[in-house]
């Protein structure tokens, strides 16, 4: 069937097909060739008496400001996304994922203690604090490094960002409520069941496991 | 079998170089349908005209040339020939009103539809051959983009999450002397009690370390009080005057003897 | 540079991009890949609000006559060349493998008769489909495993593929050569055979119960 369009292109020996074939056909040798395609080759694969250079400026032409654009690679062309729209090759998939409960106490005591170094964590939350729930936050970036502690070891303390400020929408880390006003609210009240209490000196990665669960329900309306 | 060549069917030369033609070929075919097929053509009419008769009579004398000429036919071929010489017996013989099941015409149209439907199905098979091809006719892209897959986990919390994480660390500190009461104290009140239900027994020097709670004794931190309050209950019970208390030397166990009288 | 348009995308969450940007982006996922991308994958791919399938009439109409031409593969859409101008793709021909007749033979009566058990088509050839010949099928990924017969035995059916229909240019399995003509000729009927038909190939039985009624659900409207 297509053999037979080709022959009648093949048949007219010396007359080269009409431009907008030629750019009929360096489009579709563009579009299904592997690699970039000289002006040579085209030529060589296109009708005898073709003009790719002159097909590939019209079809150049015709494909500006669309959303794939004829581009020359070093001596050869070829067909390429545009570039902005080259977001369109990402399929980015978003999970929004709660914090850990690990997490978020530290978050709070970096936030209430500030600036504060990773011993007082452990000393406050009472269990170690992983490498993994520091660099989660520091990644975020809802806390930073603060100025060293002038004590021996010249441990690195921590404080909040102004990113975290901006998350909770507050002005200053001066602004969250004191224990008076989290007792006030009802908050010191709340108290997980002492099956989902975090053990003593166990990892944090456990404690977060066995406290998921039991935390949402105990806040979740 | 065997009589299909002398029933009055005598077969034409053609037909037997046809069926010769076709016994050499006979690895070609694709079972008994499509030999049928290739016998029908012999009538060189209208597949719906095709004689099913005559295509039984060609396929059995097929069959027999086949034996003549010791050609081994699959199963398959043999039990085609069966059932066209039953139905070609049914459509000779003048129907019995008695015998049940499917009568001589509707197998034959059966047999015909068969071989229309197989017909047909080569038809448009070979049609959809002749089509425009993926990949020989037709193009697809040359250069293809890989989509780039990014998992982006975004983690949220609220200003409530935080304070409420706060609030859960400061309770629990306020809270733990309370919890420790339960846990892994043992207090002089409660040695106390303990003791004096069993220095009734306690008619000779016993250490006493042997008036300590049941099962106080895994943990240290409970061993530690339980042997604290222990010995401040003996030295209480010592002062009411209850007790003696001896040791013999440092460190030695101290031990314990109930005091008779007033 | 890429980043930075297709955050502005994202900003303006409700809005969708002008239609004229859709098709600018369907032009360049279609573009991109080799495969037909369904009007779902194009809409989750662009950004919230956008419409595909208008994006898509408008790209199509625009390629009408073009070297590469918009094509509908099920529900799926592609680029692909112009048919007439095979000729000029030799070098990117590949061999394919030559399917053998009964091969061949096999996958018309799937493509016609979908979805259809092995039965229906032992019956129809008349000779037991060798499992090699549907193996060789189910790897080129023309046809598939359907949804089982709801008859004795439960047995399974099969359908072809939407790159069965892109290999053949087939807009959908309507509009299969000679459908129309077979359907209205009575060949694609699943007629049982009267009373003591000679068992052709195994599981007749299914063949006999099956009924008329799951017979080219595909080409249904």
């Amino acid at each position: 069937m297509s053999d037979a369009t080709g022959t009648d292109f093949e048949q007219s020996l010396f007359e080269a097909p009409p431009m907008g074939e030629q750019e009929r056909m360096v489009e579709a040798i563009l579009f299904a060739t592997a690699e970039a395609v000289t002006v040579k080759e085209l030529n060589d694969r296109m009708p005898h008496g073709s003009d790719a250079a002159e097909a590939l400026v019209h079809l150049r032409k015709r494909y500006e400001g669309r959303g794939v654009n004829v581009v020359r690679v070093g001596d050869a062309w070829a067909i390429r996304t545009a570039p902005d729209l080259g977001f369109l090759m990402q399929k980015e998939t978003v999970e929004t994922r709660k914090l850990s409960r690990a997490a978020i106490e530290t978050l709070a005591i970096i936030a209430y203690h500030q600036p504060v170094t990773r011993a007082e964590i452990e000393e406050i939350r009472g269990v170690s604090v992983s490498r993994g729930t520091v660099d989660q936050l520091l990644e975020m970036e809802w806390i930073r490094f603060g100025r060293r502690r002038m004590t021996p070891g010249r441990p690195v303390t921590f404080v909040v960002t102004q990113d975290f400020l901006d998350h909770f929408g507050l002005e200053s880390a001066r602004d969250l409520p004191g224990l008076k006003e989290l007792r006030a609210a009802g908050l010191l009240e709340n108290r997980p069941p002492p099956g989902t209490m975090p053990q003593m000196g166990e990892g944090d990665v456990d404690a977060e496991e066995a406290t998921e669960e039991g935390q949402s329900e105990l806040f979740e309306d | 079998m065997t009589e299909s060549t002398s029933d009055g069917f005598d077969t034409t030369v053609a037909d037997r170089l046809a069926a010769e033609a076709l016994i050499v070929d006979v690895d070609g075919f694709e079972g008994p349908l499509d030999l049928l097929l290739s016998l029908s053509r012999t009538q060189k009419v209208d597949l719906r005209k095709v004689s099913v008769l005559e295509l039984a009579r060609q396929y059995l004398a097929f069959v027999d040339q086949a034996k003549a000429l010791r050609i081994e036919l699959a199963a398959d071929y043999l039990v085609m020939a069966a059932w066209l010489a039953f139905l070609k017996s049914r459509l000779l013989l003048p129907p019995d009103p008695e015998e049940e099941g499917p009568s001589g015409e509707d197998l034959a149209a059966h047999l015909a539809f068969q071989l229309e439907r197989l017909q047909a199905m080569r038809d448009v098979a070979a049609r959809l051959m002749a089509r425009d091809q993926l990949g020989r006719d037709f193009f697809a892209r040359g250069v293809t983009q890989q989509v780039e897959r990014v998992r982006k986990i975004d983690y949220t919390a609220t200003l409530l999450d935080l304070m409420q994480g706060y609030a859960r660390i400061r309770t629990r500190d306020e809270f733990r002397p309370f919890v420790m009461d339960r846990d892994a104290v043992f207090t002089m009140e409660q040695a106390l009690e303990r003791m004096r239900g069993l220095i009734g027994f306690a008619g000779t020097w016993t250490d006493i370390s042997t008036y300590m709670p049941d099962g106080w004794d895994v943990d240290p931190v409970r061993w530690r009080s339980a042997t604290a309050s222990t010995f401040a209950a003996s030295l209480e019970l010592a002062k009411e005057g209850k007790v003696e208390l001896r040791q013999s030397d440092t460190f030695a166990p101290i031990e314990l003897r109930r005091r008779d009288g007033r």
